[in-house]
């Protein structure tokens, strides 16, 4: 019985996180034996979820807990395992490197951090297994509560109090967004069990308000444009593997949950619900990766990469759906495939990314891009795993990125076949934004290691820089080993991912080609990839140059100082910073950002250029909504006069009023 | 019945005499006299009550009578007396809403409690059902008396002249509430008094005075 | 997969190796020609090449392995592109298992580690080039793949042979789809070989260079690499116009000897107009500001996009 | 015997506390009283759960599942809240704001409220459960005014002018069901005013009186619930009396105030057929849930914040109660049971943190969880419980409540969700300041009493788990009894 094992493993988080409480303030005990214990967990959950995504059965529970008429309904079907097994998998790897990174000082207890960080990991693994209604949104809300706790662990700094604030009110928005769908999903059975909604019938223009309700919902939780306002603070806020739990997993049962409505509750979608994501997504990645390549707080860079990331994830669903709608089964999985592997791959790589973020900012006490560099000579083993996810995630082959992005661009590919016209005119767009929001992708990430590890360290203080300590490198490792096998051994993913298409679409994705090595998943189209023998001949032909110039030539080499141009002493200062990196973007798409700029006057003696980029949502959307709230505020306390004879009135008008009522009824 | 005995002529008296009082009081500005105009009110209803007793032959009805007396005649406006004596309150300043404007709108209310009372008066069988309206625009009158004061004391008037007006309610409505709740009620309104009589001190110490504009600083609009 | 297909693979790599700085000296010959100098040899890049092997290599103090890494895996990436572009024959047993969009995420793989070596040594130079090298590169590489996409949709796979074969099979006259991106992936290939009007291949110093600031740093045989790797990629560029807008000639279906005696001749035409149009586009134009380099590309990946969009509207 | 201690314990701690309250031990006498009371109560629930209902004392005392739970929850609170009121008490004594004498005011009169309250849930009689409410109010006047000051004796006067009137107006209304139930019972015996009576013949009353009764005891007793626009006492009184004093109030004393509305409701309802009432505290119940959500954001006050989200909560068990039917109602007495206890606990810490900070100004209130970590964290998770974030049991009641609008009211829904949605930024905005950031405040005398804190805490994250099945029955027997649509 794989689900009662999973729930076992969920309840063993929550008993290490209240171990934690035994000796809060002991970092032995939290950091060397109970975050790997709790890591240990993880690979288990992975493990577990793994076999019954091979199975492909379906599991269901009933535990006596929560309302009365409505016991906690628990399932595990394909779906919930794919997203169990990235839970599992990527948090095993941040638990390994939390064990070496929190340690005592300001801030939450490493006892009380232990125990809202396991809570975390369980109420993640919970939404994902819940199969009602309201354990959902329990399960829903305490991941958002846990982790809030979490973002606020260093509370002192006011910054970090106001993007908590932030981060929990839209989660609580986001939530009650998921009750109306909720609401509306049961369709007049008035039962909340997901078994009710998927058998409910519903008016397409019920069904339609139910998938856009969810669609706000889990787009607010996602970090969808323009619902991402909390993220790009909370994810800097957050110590680092925090920020990798967030970022990599807690998105993700986001889109979990988008599938799980879009195409599991609400039954066979209408097309055309798929442009909403599928167009909000386009923006969505645009608009994230434009933001990062501007960026100047490492953590926030990467905040907005998961923003540009998620879009490229919804974009999927709204393939998925479009097709589905349209009929086109095949093609449907194939977008689906997509999605799920791109939610696989960015859990892996934007987690290395963050925790390889947090362990220089542990070295270095700095997240500011401006005042990084040469880190790659101090710190190897962060820099060098750093590194594989960089590529990854600009979606250089034979690494994973690219792989999810091979597979929805050839989705893509078929989107011409489409029976609406209009929807094949968005497509080549699609397919442009797609490509634009990879290449920009390899700008943003060009610029973060760049800045980071090359070149010469900005500060002196850099020189201390220490590598991190035995924990956090298995932590980096395990994680970069599954970039690296999620981009080799595609076809293995996609087979199991089989079980998923065939569960949520109905059918599979074929595979045309006879070879284990070889991904060829469209039919009837000479397309396929095989990263294997990619590797293989890259490596080749590396190696046989390098051997070639070393048998021909000598290989004498001299250091020497960098060429000055015959200018005298090069300084770090002179090197790119990284508002220079981001110069071409923010002058190419001004119009997008709310720049403003602190420009050295001629005659300074110490010329000071300072530049801010604020997102112009806040004056768009946010701030008006603020301000109406304010103004209603304040004409509702005039009601409140202070004086007593007024209070008294207000009874007596209320007495009259009601007696009238009472004589005319 | 066409022509009406002497004792529903008197009733009706003591029920039109307590609607005057009440306009009495609405329009009275010294508080002295408001007081004297509360024992008054009380003597008429304990009058009514006791006409009531002596019709009806209800034993509790007498008892009521008397406590009525006992307390609404004699020991509150007493205390009430004391209470202006100690504490030097003997004028109303002028009221938020001029005279005429309150008797204009008296006026109104009391057509609303006779619309208001047609229900009750075709349900209940007492003798005095007609009297119901009075009952509840006494009721009403005061409400808009305690509206319009800004005295503390005049209020406390006010609050109970409107306990009377529903006393006189109960009596014209179902010959009076049954013993355990009027005498329930006896109590509260004493109690009450005693409280307010305890209240006026400590305000009296802290504002030097008991007028309403002192206890206007709790509010949310600034 | 015969003897024969993977003989034509190795023979692939082979030619471009060979061929590549030939097409670079006769570019540079054309254009001497057109200009009226004298021209310089056409085995001058070999003889560079040669020479720069044989210098000892400097390099800058605070250098990772990263910058000695870089040169071998752009040259890899270069020789590897050459094996999956069917610049001779179709059967190419490697392109199997990379397709067009392989063969463009292995160019901006290529790319990559040339910027981030040139970050590495952490000079003014460096990172600027770096950075307008990236400029160049985030619009140059969709319009590439939509320029790809455009012919793929056409001939409804994304592996180049199979979209040769297609087109070469010649039952269709170009269609415009085609026509449109043949304008835009011109432009992307002045762009990405760094030749005027965006980049001045023949400079130093001079702030409005890319390719040559990026490698500054390098020297001897890291630099000869660099060098080759650039030829590569302009051969690479060139032989992708042939595969996509004129792929006749090329050895399509299974190919003999004989295809591949056909073949080379053909090649060798077509590279030397190809060579010549360039020196031609590079004598008329002028070299443009840096800040104007988005504008141009941004029209070609307009164009690339309108290419999309006009086959939809019309081919669909 | 059970009901006879369960009101003679208090009556007697008033009449001791009255003569030794000043003692250095009353604090643990009068938390004794409690205690017992708190026995003679449970006593009570378990002799109903075995028995069913009681009429006791020739009829004069009814004791159903409605009732008990409440009585319950009463002497449950009064307990914890005279725990938590031993060292608070202490604590204000030591700072001078209180004289001996006073504190034997508050200890008697503490006892007194808890007998009027229990008095007024206990009574079959409308008659005596008016006179108990009225009791309630004198009772606690002087509570409010406790100390002195010129903001309390504002704040008494208001609670005992604008309750006072109110409480007049109730007692029309009874006048008036006895009239209309006079009719039909007869005036012989005193069956005329008793609930189990008036229930039995209800379907016969004369609806237009009954109507009209109606409203009179809505606005008695509604000015108590705190329902806007009769609302206008409560803040200033929950925020101006001692903190004991506002969680009582705020706890149990508006929920005794609703059941008195409920339970007229109930017979109105049988003999009118009609929406009207439903309409009517619905109505009540949108306007409480909207106004106080907005007055929230204007707060300065921590206890005035907390008093009008009291009226908001009330407000929604008000509206629950209006849509009527077995869930809603059962939603409803789950909220008042949820809302007391953590809105009782809520006050505690805030009363601590008011202690240790010298100040009731939430600018001046900072960095709680340095301070002092448990009321910290007890104020943060008393904040988000109260807000209805699961796995609190408010999430609970109110999801069952709006799943419930959703289906009767639709129209209803987005107002509620959106009031919710704007007091969660108002008071979360204010509370994540005070328990998080720098602290500024000093080391108290007295350990706090944080017991009742965390066992009331405790009992509503159960509640949003799971609800034990026995308390489920009990709910849903008394949801049957209040009926609805």
């Amino acid at each position: 019985m794989l689900l009662v094992g999973c729930i076992a493993l969920l309840l063993g988080w929550m008993g290490i996180g209240l171990a934690g409480l035994l000796r809060p303030r002991s970092v032995a005990l939290t950091g060397r034996f109970l975050f790997p214990l709790g890591a240990l967990l993880g690979f288990a959950l992975a493990g577990l979820a793994a076999a019954s995504l091979v199975g492909g059965g379906i599991e269901r529970l009933i535990v006596p807990l929560g309302l009365p008429g409505l016991p906690a309904h628990l399932r595990l079907d394909p779906l919930s395992s794919v997203f169990l097994v990235l839970l599992g998998a990527s948090s095993g790897g941040i638990s390994l490197f939390a064990g070496g990174y929190f340690r005592a000082g300001e801030g939450t207890p490493p006892g009380l951090l232990c125990l809202q960080y396991h809570l975390f990991l369980a109420s993640m693994g919970l939404v994902l297994i819940a199969d009602d209604a309201y354990s959902f949104l329990v399960a829903w809300e305490v991941m958002a509560l846990s982790s809030y706790f979490l973002v606020v662990t260093q509370h002192r700094m006011a910054e970090i109090r106001s993007a908590g604030f932030l981060y929990l009110l839209m989660a609580h928005v986001g939530a009650i967004c998921l009750l109306l769908s909720f609401g509306v999903l049961q369709g007049g059975s008035w039962q909340f069990t997901f078994a009710a909604m998927r058998a409910a019938h519903l008016s397409p223009g019920w069904a339609a308000a139910a998938f856009m309700l969810a669609l706000v919902g889990f787009g607010a939780k996602a970090g969808l444009v323009p619902l991402h306002v909390w993220l790009p603070e909370a994810h800097p806020a957050a110590p680092s593997p925090v920020s990798a739990l967030m970022s990599g997993v807690m998105l993700k049962t986001a889109v979990y949950g988008m599938l799980r409505v879009g195409l599991d509750l609400l039954g066979p979608p209408v097309w055309w619900w798929g442009l909403a994501p599928l167009i909000l997504g386009l923006l969505t990645i645009f608009y994230g990766v434009l933001f990062a390549a501007v960026q100047t707080d490492m953590k926030r860079l990467l905040a907005y990469s998961s923003v540009e990331n998620i879009g490229i994830v919804f974009t999927g669903i709204g393939l998925t759906i479009v097709f589905a709608g349209s009929g086109m089964k095949a093609v449907a999985a194939l977008a689906l495939l997509a999605t799920l592997y791109h939610c696989l791959n960015h859990s892996f790589m934007k987690s290395l990314l963050f925790l390889g973020t947090g362990s220089v900012l542990h070295a270095t006490g700095e997240r500011n891009l401006g005042r990084l560099g040469g880190l790659i000579h101090r710190m190897p083993w962060v820099a060098w795993l750093t590194l594989i996810g960089t590529l990854a995630i600009a979606g250089l082959p034979p690494l994973n990125g690219f792989v999810s992005e091979w597979l929805l661009l050839q989705s893509f590919l078929f989107a011409d076949h489409l029976p609406h016209a209009f929807v094949n005119l968005l497509i080549p767009m699609g397919m442009a934004l797609v490509a634009l929001g990879a290449a920009l992708a390899g700008y943003v990430m060009v610029k973060f290691y760049g800045v980071i590890f090359l070149g010469q360290p900005r500060e002196a203080s850099l020189a201390q820089a220490h590598d991190c300590g035995w924990l956090e490198r298995v932590g980096l490792t395990w994680l970069a080993l599954g970039c690296l096998a999620l981009g080799l051994f595609p076809l293995q993913v996609i087979n199991a991912l089989g079980a998923v298409t065939r569960q949520l679409i109905g059918a599979a994705v074929p595979q045309a080609s006879p070879h284990w090595w070889l991904l060829a998943p469209v039919p009837g189209r000479p397309v396929s990839y095989g990263p294997l023998v990619f590797l293989t001949a890259t490596l080749a032909v590396v190696l046989l140059t390098v051997f070639g110039v070393r048998l021909t030539y000598h290989q004498r080499v001299r250091r020497g100082p960098a060429w000055d141009c015959g200018f005298g002493a090069l300084t770090p200062r002179m090197q790119d910073t990284a508002e220079g990196f981001g110069q071409p973007i923010r002058h190419l798409f001004q119009s997008f950002f709310e720049i403003e700029r602190e420009l050295p006057a001629p005659a300074d003696r110490a010329p000071h250029y300072r530049i801010a980029i604020r997102e112009r949502i806040w004056k768009l959307a946010y701030e008006p909504i603020a301000g109406a709230v304010e103004r209603l505020a304040n004409t509702a306390a005039r009601v409140q006069q202070g004086r007593i004879s007024i209070y008294l009135l207000y009874s007596f008008a209320t007495l009259l009023v009601l007696l009238a009522v009472a004589l005319m009824s | 019945m066409t022509h009406l005995s002497l004792y529903q002529q008197l009733l009706d008296a003591c029920a039109a005499l307590l609607l005057l009082l009440s306009f009495a009081m609405l329009s009275q500005r010294r508080v002295v006299t408001l007081v004297n105009l509360y024992a008054v009110q009380g003597a008429v209803l304990a009058a009514a009550t006791l006409l009531l007793a002596w019709r009806t032959g209800e034993g509790h009805l007498y008892l009521s009578a008397a406590l009525t007396l006992a307390l609404k005649v004699a020991f509150l406006p007493w205390l009430l007396h004391r209470l202006i004596r100690r504490l030097e309150v003997y004028w109303d300043t002028e009221p938020l809403l001029n005279v005429s404007g309150t008797m204009l709108a008296g006026l109104v209310i009391v057509v609303f409690a006779f619309a208001l009372a047609q229900p009750i008066t075709r349900l209940t069988s007492t003798a005095t059902r007609s009297a119901i309206g009075i009952a509840v625009s006494v009721v009403l009158l005061a409400f808009l008396m305690m509206i319009t004061r800004r005295k503390a004391m005049s209020q406390v008037v006010g609050f109970l002249s409107m306990e009377n007006g529903v006393f006189f309610g109960a009596m014209s409505a179902s010959y009076g509430m049954p013993m355990v709740v009027e005498l329930g009620v006896a109590l509260d309104v004493l109690v009450a008094v005693l409280v307010l009589g305890v209240f006026f001190f400590q305000i009296r110490e802290r504002f030097e005075s008991l007028d309403l504009h002192h206890l206007e600083s709790l509010k949310e609009h600034e | 997969m015969s003897a024969l297909d993977w003989i034509t693979q190795v023979l692939e790599m082979v030619v471009a190796l060979a061929a590549a700085p030939a097409l670079l000296g006769w570019v540079n010959q054309c254009r001497a020609w057109l200009q009226n100098r004298r021209a310089p040899s056409l085995w001058l890049p070999y003889r560079s090449l040669h020479k720069l092997f044989h210098k000892e290599a400097v390099i800058a103090e605070n250098a990772s392995p990263l910058f000695r890494i870089a040169p071998y895996v752009v040259f890899g990436a270069m020789v590897l592109a050459a094996g999956i572009i069917p610049s001779m024959g179709t059967r190419l047993p490697l392109v199997v298992s990379a397709d067009a969009i392989a063969l463009v995420g292995l160019l901006a793989a290529a790319r990559m580690f040339m910027t981030l070596a040139a970050m590495d040594v952490g000079t003014a130079f460096g990172t600027l080039g770096a950075r307008r090298e990236m400029m160049v590169g985030f619009l140059a590489e969709p319009a590439l793949l939509m320029v790809i996409f455009v012919a793929s949709l056409v001939s409804s796979s994304t592996a180049l042979p199979a979209i040769t074969e297609h087109l070469a099979s010649g039952h269709l006259g170009l269609s415009p789809g085609l026509a449109f991106s043949a304008v835009a992936f011109i432009l992307v290939l002045l762009a990405e070989n760094a030749r005027i009007p965006v980049d001045n291949p023949a400079t130093h110093l001079e702030l409005t260079m890319i390719h040559e600031a990026m490698v500054l740093e390098y020297s001897a045989r890291h630099l000869a690499l660099m060098e080759w790797g650039a030829q590569l990629k302009l051969f690479n560029y060139v032989c992708i116009g042939f595969a996509l807008f004129l792929p006749w000639g090329v050895a399509t279906g299974h190919i003999g000897p004989v295809g591949l005696l056909v073949a080379i001749p053909a090649l060798a035409v077509k590279l030397a107009a190809a060579g010549a149009g360039l020196a031609l586009i590079e004598t008329v134009s002028a070299k443009m500001r840096v800040m104007r380099i988005p504008e141009f590309l941004g029209t070609a990946f307009l164009f690339a996009v309108l290419g999309l969009l006009v086959h939809v509207l019309l081919g669909a | 015997m059970e009901l006879l201690l369960l009101l003679t314990l208090p009556i007697a701690g008033a009449a001791v506390l009255g003569l030794i309250g000043a003692d250095r031990r009353a604090p643990e006498i009068n938390a004794l009283f409690s205690l017992g009371t708190l026995l003679a109560a449970c006593a009570l629930v378990v002799r109903v759960i075995r028995h069913g209902d009681l009429l006791l004392g020739e009829e004069q005392f009814f004791i159903d599942p409605f009732n008990v739970f409440l009585v319950a929850l009463t002497a449950f609170v009064g307990l914890t809240t005279a725990l938590f009121s031993r060292p608070y008490m202490r604590v204000e004594l030591e700072h001078g704001r209180l004289s001996s004498g006073r504190l034997r005011l508050y200890h008697s009169m503490y006892q007194l409220f808890m007998f009027t309250m229990l008095l007024a849930l206990t009574t079959n009689n409308m008659g005596l459960m008016w006179v108990a409410m009225e009791g309630a109010t004198l009772s606690t006047v002087l509570l409010v005014t406790l100390y002195r000051t010129p903001g309390s004796l504002e704040a008494g006067w208001k609670y005992f002018i604008l309750c006072g009137v109110g409480i007049a107006q109730a007692l029309f209304g009874t006048i008036l069901l006895y009239v209309a139930a006079e009719k039909v019972l007869g005036a012989q015996g005193m069956t005329a005013l008793l609930w189990t009576h008036l229930d039995a013949v209800k379907a016969q009353l004369e609806p237009t009186v009954l109507t009209l009764a109606f409203v009179f005891l809505l606005i008695g007793y509604g000015t108590k619930v705190g329902l806007v626009p009769l609302h206008s006492w409560l803040p200033d009184a929950h925020a101006e009396g001692p903190t004991p004093i506002s969680a009582v109030l705020s706890g149990l004393l508006l929920n005794v105030a609703l059941y008195a509305v409920v339970r007229s409701k109930v017979l109105v309802e049988g003999s009118l057929h009609s929406e009207l009432p439903s309409m009517m505290l619905m109505g009540f119940g949108l306007l409480s849930v909207v106004l106080a959500s907005l007055l929230l954001w204007r707060q300065r006050d921590i206890k005035r914040l907390f008093a009008y989200s009291s009226i908001e909560h009330m407000g929604i068990a008000t509206f629950a109660f209006g849509m009527g039917g077995p869930i809603a109602n059962f939603a409803a007495l789950l909220h008042m049971t949820v809302h007391s206890l953590t809105k009782s606990s809520i006050f505690f810490t805030a009363g601590h943190a008011a202690q240790k900070t010298g100040t009731q100004l939430m600018e001046h209130i900072r960095g709680l969880i340095t301070l002092s970590p448990t009321v910290g964290w007890g104020l943060m998770l008393g904040s988000l419980a109260i807000l209805g974030v699961p796995p609190f049991g408010v999430f609970t009641s109110e999801f069952l409540i709006l799943t419930t609008a959703m289906r009767t009211q639709p129209w209803a829904t987005p107002i509620l969700l959106a009031a919710l949605a704007v007091a969660f930024a108002a008071i979360f905005s204010k509370v994540q300041p005070m328990v998080f950031g720098e602290t500024s405040g000093r080391r108290l005398p007295h350990p706090p009493a944080l017991l009742p804190v965390f066992a009331h805490l405790a009992i509503v994250l159960l509640l949003g788990l799971y609800i034990p099945p026995y308390l489920a029955d009990w709910y849903r027997a008394a949801a049957h009894l209040i009926g609805g649509p």
